[in-house]
């Protein structure tokens, strides 16, 4: 019982990092609707830079990231410009194509420079822990947990609280009704492009923190971000948080109780019912009615 | 008994009462209009009938068959033909390609059939014409105006050739005088057993189309009659026709 | 155009010539394994380009086609000769057979649900592909028979079953795209309730494809693992395998005929040799992703509609310039804030 | 002239819809355009708005020219166009929706100010308020979009089938609206199937068929060309209407 | 057929391999290939192999078995290359072995040790380190050889699916338990897996006092944060590899002070008294700088495999590879890591298996005690 218990914490706790890998996720795929298969590539690259100035500046880990948040912010700007902004039909299947192809590029890169050793980014906090009530919770994973509830609540804010997420939405909604009503429809595409990407570099610190990681340590990110994503609902901010959660928190519990081949054997299961049930994930909404 | 009987449907969104207990016949072979103040249920009224809403009570029978909550298809299948208000075409389908869908498509040996054969094109092709986009037949749907839209749907009802057809705004963004041949083309056929219900805000082509024409107001029907006793009714001047 | 009929069968002559024009084993190796993906981006095409559906779980039918000629082989002491070609069929069934219940109850969701559905379905297979040891030796993966065939002659068989699955999924996709079903299915992609209200039975049609599409896969999944000789759970049910031809399909067109052919044509050589020639210096990623960026970029559509809805522009811009209007100032350039849908953008439409 | 456009050519892909559209339109008027289906009205609207690149041709405002500009900078400039096919965002609220249509605006007091007014004007817009505008009806959305455009306080309007969907009692609210704009110096540029109500409340009519202005004068010369009433106006004059408000 | 291969005598050597630069395997890629290329030119300084210079033909495998196959297909037949040597991992050292099958070559190779690639019934494939399963034997001796009071009762096992961890983990456990060493936790988990907390949490809980893992370098640094964190002190750790990684490993738990008492076992070590070992680590740092403790095994693995091949080319006078086939079946060889000898099925029973341990900052042999050059400290130190 203790056991599955300390596997649910451990699970929440984790759950809060990949909520934050996933939150740069939830704007381009979540409400953009555009696939970034590059996410898992952008969140490596996030770790790298962070990784750079620990090595070369000695800046602590989350003082960082406010150095590589405007920086990835920068990238995505020249992304969404160079090579979403061109794609006019099928967007949101063809960005499958871009992203890919960024992901590449930045693998290759990565790999040229920083060659494919693993590396790990060190702080006090990334061993660190605490004790509550006779169980130890590690500071990392707090501080990531909570980051990601910020970042996220951030960017509800932004999307459902101010008139940039207004013109977001509509855009999403009706490009042409938007453009008709003076939304500069390709300035904010950038933009909310761009926010995605720097919020990858927030998810890609705390990666780095928990994992060693080397330029190909990706592929196997991706797909589960893109789980999260729909099974808290596209565009759902809390439901990215939860869904994130609830995958953690199933699998580490099969995993010590069952075994951990099966724990996403399990949770992909509990997925698949989930969203037979709720086609639109948890916290997502129904499309409109038919007339 | 009538050929479409409407049950005291009831169905609710939310706070909202899209439709309560609402009552209404088609008779065979007649031309039924249906009209009432914008959100009084029309469409759907017609989403119940055709299985894209699930009613909440109610039921609706089809020549004494129930078709309650059956899905489109099956609702389709009995012969039940709609379009849509907003209209709904194919858009990356070319035009000929619009219509080959809705032609009638027997058993299900589909994948052994053409597209479409010499009989259907030229079937297809003379709707078309009679509704003047003949001549985009090659277009991706996408590229239609909007009332070429609305027309091609309206073809494509017609192609389909259902024992009833719904029609939800056949006039709304047509040419008035395409308007009059549309509401030719549906007399004709009327003459030939084809039965409608035909919502339509334009008074000039209810009145002058209809035999009976049911007036909604708030989910539920409040006159029924010919165009004429319609016209007259003090409840439908005051929630719809305004003075 | 009436030289189709021609190009084809020039094509066809091209491709059936290729190895003994090039009989190389290296240039022999590339194109079995070029045409084994042509026909798995093919045969997803059938299912993903039609429907509009996008599946990105196909690699479990291709692990599961390999790993039912790895087992038949093992049961059935099947000598290494040709006789594992004549299974194929049959492990194609068997994927056939699999895709059916998933089919079902993916189906049931849309769009993005879809998507991820697919994915983790295939994620329980391969994980199913390590956990059952008793018929798939979990991790420590099966040994197929090794044909001892000559280094020079080995491509051979592989190539030519891969290029007759390669026109038989084409041949399929030909005749489902003119066929009444086949209409239907691109109903389904442009407004699946509309379909259904017009009498598409767009679950069954929708599974169908579903079900042709991992036959196919399934089959060349066998044929790949009888070509590698050897077969590993990462390898047989690998996650990249559904984006290679979901690249390839969308570089080379979506729902058009030979889109997906194209794609691989371009792509799997590019990324072969591209491995073999730069993979030492650590260019290879960065060029291999720039190529699909830079085709993207001139071809933002996917190969076959871009150069479809510039062929269109072409004629109409010359059939303006005619002589008898007067001819007209260079049109402007399109607005890049304003949407110009493709003209004729899709479709063998019009041609037929 | 308010907006003036000379041999204006337009397409889409390869070829010319418009095949040198002249049109004006004066300042403090009511323009009512009407043709069949596909005669190109919706691309002079386009075109104006800036949604589609004129191909050659000029077309000014204010003496000024705007051809090729985008539709945020023609915004600005006070054109507002109200599309034909159906363009609320459903998945946002009617509020929101309507709130939008003050984009441009940064005036907060002043926004408020409009969508009280708006509000009071369409009670359905008040009542639905907090509901997604993909939930409301046909007409409804119709509405909505309507009012959405009365947000801003523009100079010239771009109505594209205002009538369509609407039931007859509020399209008279609706007209009423139209003609108190012009009261109030407004330009309205209209496209209109409801050809009689449309060109009943215009001082000026155009009746344009495949890519050409066909017709040009006041109203009443075009109601009263028996030819064009045969063609497009749907025969008989007589019939005309109930709704239409003269 | 027979070896192809370049005819003119005159020429370098060409030998072909490739190295996974990219992909699943590409932290090691680059270990294996630097091994190679040492050997290249240590050889190439001592006058060549039968007096040519050995060039180097190396390719990125990506880590895919299309790309490995296409890669051999093409060192075979376009750039003729002389001999083969294999890449890295056993799941890409099979379709490596069949290619170079059908063309007669032989595969020596140092790091594709699992059971399945011995299996498939080819005669060309030739492992010059420990065969893997035994790797993990000399801990299992080491822990049952303590005294009684010392031994430890419980024993917890995590391995990663992988042919290369798992055999090793399964043998260790089987001597153990025969041993008297209690089970406490057993499990096995996906390559894949990402989050390793819930595992190491019921390591932890289990209380074992040995654990034993089956891991590559991600993935024991990942339990060791998780150890740490937890405050889990177990007496003693080992893991397959990952350890022996030199500086990346202290780099990924933190520095050396973690790594104290931390197992590793493994065929070769710097400081082993091997015919050539001591050219190879100066080599090695003189090239690529670091310290010997940088170097990782797989750079002694792929630099077997050359010395390997070189004696038996020697001693056939020529680079036939039908030739090489026989004569590495039957002969005794020497290398970094000791001793080589080929069975049947290409493994080397020769081998032994050291165990060594993280002591301030350095790997050092501690066991069997023939080459031990220090104690093994028992039980590990509580992490810093
Ligand atoms: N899915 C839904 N969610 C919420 N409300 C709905 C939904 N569908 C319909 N309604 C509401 O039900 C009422 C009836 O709508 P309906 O579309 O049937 O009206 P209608 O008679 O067709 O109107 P119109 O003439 O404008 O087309 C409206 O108030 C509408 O907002
Ligand atoms: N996106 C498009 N791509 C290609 N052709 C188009 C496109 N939109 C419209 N067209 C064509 O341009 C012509 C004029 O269209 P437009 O929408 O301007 O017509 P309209 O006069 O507004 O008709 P309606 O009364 O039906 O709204 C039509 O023939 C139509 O087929
Ligand atoms: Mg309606
Ligand atoms: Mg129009």
């Amino acid at each position: 019982m203790d056991l599955i218990l300390q596997a649910a914490i451990i699970g929440i706790l984790t759950g809060g990092v990949y909520a934050l890998m996933a939150s740069g996720l939830t704007l381009t795929f979540g409400v953009m609707e555009i696939i970034n298969i590059g996410q898992g590539a952008l969140v490596i690259l996030g770790a790298y830079l962070i990784y750079v100035l620990e090595q070369k500046l000695h800046l602590d880990l989350f003082v960082g990231l406010l150095i590589t948040m405007p920086l990835m912010f920068g990238f995505g700007l020249l992304i969404e410009w160079a090579f979403v902004r061109p794609l006019k039909r099928d967007r949101i299947m063809l960005s499958i194509l871009v992203t890919f192809g960024v992901a590449l590029v930045i693998e290759g890169l990565l790999g040229l420079i920083f060659t494919t050793d693993l590396v790990r980014l060190q702080a006090w906090y990334t061993t660190a822990s605490f004790q509550v009530a006779g169980f130890y919770l590690s500071y990392i994973y707090v501080f990531g947990f909570l980051l990601s509830v910020v970042l996220l609540a951030a960017l509800y804010f932004l999307i459902y609280r101010t008139k940039f997420g207004a013109s977001l939405r509509a855009l999403m909604e009706n490009r042409t009704a938007a453009q008709l009503i003076g939304i500069p429809v390709e300035r904010v595409s950038a933009i909310t492009f761009g926010i995605g990407v720097a919020l990858t570099a927030a998810g890609g610190m705390a990666f780095g923190a928990t994992n060693s990681f080397n330029p190909g340590s990706s592929y196997d990110l991706i797909s589960r971000l893109l789980v999260i994503i729909v099974l808290g609902g596209m565009g759902s901010l809390g439901g990215a948080l939860i869904a994130s959660v609830l995958m953690l928190v199933i699998e580490d519990v099969t995993a010590v109780i069952w075994s951990p081949i099966w724990s996403t054997t399990v949770f992909f299961i509990v997925l698949v019912i989930v969203l037979l049930v709720r086609p639109q994930g948890l916290f997502g909404q129904v499309a409109g009615r038919k007339q | 008994m009538s050929m479409l009987e409407i049950r005291n449907i009831s169905k609710a969104y939310g706070g909202i009462q899209a439709l309560s207990a609402c009552t209404i016949n088609v008779e065979q072979g007649k031309i039924t209009g249906l009209i009432g103040p914008n959100g009084s249920g029309k469409t759907t009224l017609f989403n119940v009938i055709t299985g894209y809403e699930r009613p909440d009570a109610g039921a609706v029978n089809f020549n004494g068959t129930p078709i309650t909550n059956a899905a489109p298809d099956r609702v389709f299948a009995h012969g039940i033909g709609r379009t849509f208000q907003l209209t709904r075409i194919f858009p990356r389908l070319t035009v000929l390609e619009n219509m080959h869908v809705a032609a009638p498509r027997n058993g299900s040996m589909g994948i052994f059939r053409r597209w479409s054969s010499a009989h259907e094109r030229s079937r297809a092709i003379e709707l078309l014409e009679f509704v003047g986009i003949a001549h985009l037949q090659g277009m991706p749907a996408e590229n239609l105006s909007y009332g070429q839209k609305k027309l091609l749907e309206f073809a494509c009802i017609l192609i389909a050739d259902p024992q009833v057809i719904l029609l939800d705004e056949p006039a709304g963004g047509v040419n008035p005088t395409m308007t009059n041949q549309l509401a030719d083309r549906i007399r004709l056929l009327n003459q030939r057993g084809v039965t409608f219900l035909v919502v339509e805000h334009n008074m000039e082509f209810v009145m002058g189309l209809c035999d009976t024409v049911n007036v909604m107001h708030h989910g539920a029907k409040i006159a029924e009659g010919t165009p004429i006793e319609v016209r007259n009714d003090p409840a439908v001047l005051e929630a719809y026709l305004g003075d | 155009m009436k030289s189709k009929p021609i190009w084809l069968l020039a094509l066809l002559a091209a491709a059936v010539a290729l190895p003994l024009v090039f009989p190389n084993p290296t240039i022999t190796t590339i194109a079995v394994l070029t045409v084994i993906f042509a026909a798995a981006a093919t045969a997803w095409n059938i299912f993903a380009g039609y429907t509009g559906y996008i599946a990105l779980g196909h690699a479990a039918f291709f692990g599961t086609g390999a790993y039912s000629l790895a087992i038949i082989c093992q049961h059935w002491h099947v000598p290494a000769d040709f006789t594992p070609f004549a299974l194929l069929p049959l492990c194609g069934v068997i994927a056939a057979v699999v895709s059916l219940p998933l089919g079902l109850v993916a189906l049931r969701t849309r769009g993005h649900t879809f998507i991820v559905i697919t994915i983790a379905m295939f994620f329980v297979a391969q994980l199913l592909a390590y956990d059952l040891r008793g018929v798939t030796h979990g991790s420590a993966g099966l040994s197929l028979p090794i044909p001892l065939w000559s280094g020079d002659f080995y491509n051979m068989p592989f190539y030519y079953a891969g290029l007759l699955i390669l026109l038989l999924a084409l041949a399929v996709s030909w005749w489902i795209r003119n066929s009444k079903y086949g209409l239907g299915l691109l109903a389904i992609r442009d407004d699946e309730d509309r379909a259904l209200g017009l009498g598409v039975k767009t679950g069954p049609s929708k599974l169908l494809a579903f079900v042709i599409s991992a036959f196919f896969v399934g089959m060349l999944g066998a044929l790949w693992a009888y070509y590698i000789e050897s077969i590993f759970p990462p390898f047989a049910f690998d996650a990249l395998f559904d984006v290679a031809i979901a690249l390839m399909t969308f570089m080379g067109g979506i729902g058009t005929l030979v889109g997906p052919i194209l794609g691989a044509l371009l792509l799997e050589p590019a990324q072969q040799l591209f491995a073999v020639y730069f993979g030492q210096s650590g260019w290879y990623l960065v060029l291999y992703g720039a190529l699909l960026l830079v085709v993207i970029l001139l071809l933002p559509e996917g190969i076959v509609p871009t150069i479809r809805k510039r062929w269109a522009q072409w004629t109409a811009a010359r059939a303006r310039s005619s002589p008898n209007s007067p001819a007209p100032a260079p049109p402007l350039p399109p607005s890049p804030t304003s949407q110009h849908p493709a003209i004729a953008a899709r479709g063998e439409g019009g041609e037929r | 002239m308010l907006l003036n456009l000379t041999n204006v050519v337009a397409g889409y892909g390869g070829s010319d819809v418009l095949q040198g559209v002249n049109l004006a339109v004066e300042d403090g008027s009511i323009t009512c355009i009407v043709g069949p289906n596909g005669a190109g009205k919706s691309t002079v609207l386009r075109v104006v708005s800036g949604l589609l690149r004129p191909r050659t041709g000029e077309i000014t405002y204010n003496g000024r020219s705007i051809a090729g500009m985008n539709p945020r900078q023609i915004l600005s400039l006070g054109i507002v166009q109200v599309a034909q096919n159906h363009s609320v965002f459903p998945k946002m609220t009617v509020r929101e929706n309507v709130r939008l249509g003050a984009f441009m605006l940064s005036d907060r007091a002043l926004v408020n100010r409009r969508l009280e007014e708006v509000e009071e004007m369409f009670p359905v817009v008040k009542e639905r308020a907090n509901d997604k505008a993909g939930s409301l009806s046909g007409g409804q959305q119709r509405l909505v979009e309507f009012a959405r455009c009365l947000m801003l306080d523009p100079q010239l309007i771009l109505l594209d089938e205002p009538s369509m969907g609407l039931d007859p009692k509020t399209l008279r609210q609706v007209f009423e609206r139209v003609k108190a704009m012009q009261q109030g110096g407004r330009t309205i540029l209209l496209v209109e199937q409801n050809a009689r109500a449309g060109l009943g409340i215009s001082n000026h009519g155009v009746v344009m068929e495949s890519g050409r202005v066909r017709l040009e004068g006041s109203h009443e010369d075009v109601l009263s060309n028996p030819e064009i009433s045969q063609l497009y106006l749907g025969g008989t004059i007589s019939a005309a209407p109930k709704t239409s408000i003269s | 057929g027979t070896s192809g291969g370049s005819t003119t005598s005159s020429g370098p050597i060409k030998i072909g391999f490739t190295v996974s630069l990219t992909g699943d395997f590409s932290d090691d890629g680059k270990a294996v290939e630097q091994g190679y290329q040492l050997w290249a030119d240590t050889i190439n300084a001592h006058g060549g192999l039968l007096g040519r210079q050995v060039s180097l033909d190396i390719l990125d495998d990506a880590s895919n078995p299309d790309q490995v196959t296409t890669d051999y297909q093409k060192l075979i037949t376009v750039d003729k290359v002389d001999l083969l040597f294999g890449p890295f991992s056993t799941l890409l050292t099979k379709p490596a072995s069949v290619v170079a099958h059908r063309y007669g070559y032989a595969l020596p190779e140092g790091s594709g040790g699992g059971p399945s690639v011995f299996t498939a019934g080819l005669n060309n494939v030739f492992d010059v380190s420990l065969p893997v399963a035994s790797n993990l034997v000399s801990f299992a001796q080491y822990i049952l050889a303590l005294p009684a009071a010392q031994r430890p009762q419980t024993a917890a096992y995590a391995t990663e699916d992988d042919p290369f961890t798992q055999p090793q983990v399964d043998l260790a456990k089987q001597m153990l338990e025969q041993g008297g060493v209690k089970t406490a936790y057993y499990n096995v988990y996906p390559a894949e897996t990402t989050d390793f907390a819930p595992i190491a949490q019921a390591v932890i809980h289990s209380g074992a006092q040995v654990t034993i893992f089956g891991t590559l370098l991600p993935d024991i640094t990942a339990f060791i944060q998780a150890f740490k964190q937890q405050h889990y002190n177990p007496q003693g750790l080992i893991a397959t590899a990952g350890p022996d990684q030199g500086t990346q490993f202290l780099n990924n738990i933190g520095g050396a002070q973690s790594a104290e008492g931390i197992f590793v076992p493994n065929g070769w070590y710097a400081e082993l008294n091997a015919p050539g070992n001591a050219d190879m680590v100066a080599a090695y740092v003189a090239k690529y700088g670091g310290t010997p403790d940088d170097i990782s095994s797989d750079v002694a693995e792929a630099y077997s495999v050359g010395q390997v091949v070189q004696q038996a080319v020697t001693q056939n006078k020529s680079l036939d590879n039908a030739k090489l086939i026989q004569t590495l079946h039957s002969g005794t060889f020497t290398s970094v890591q000791g001793d080589v000898k080929f069975d049947s099925t290409g493994q080397n029973t020769a081998a032994t298996a050291y165990l060594f341990q993280w002591q301030s900052g350095k790997l050092i042999p501690v066991f069997p005690a023939s080459a031990a050059t220090a104690q093994p400290e028992y039980p590990k130190p509580n992490w810093p």
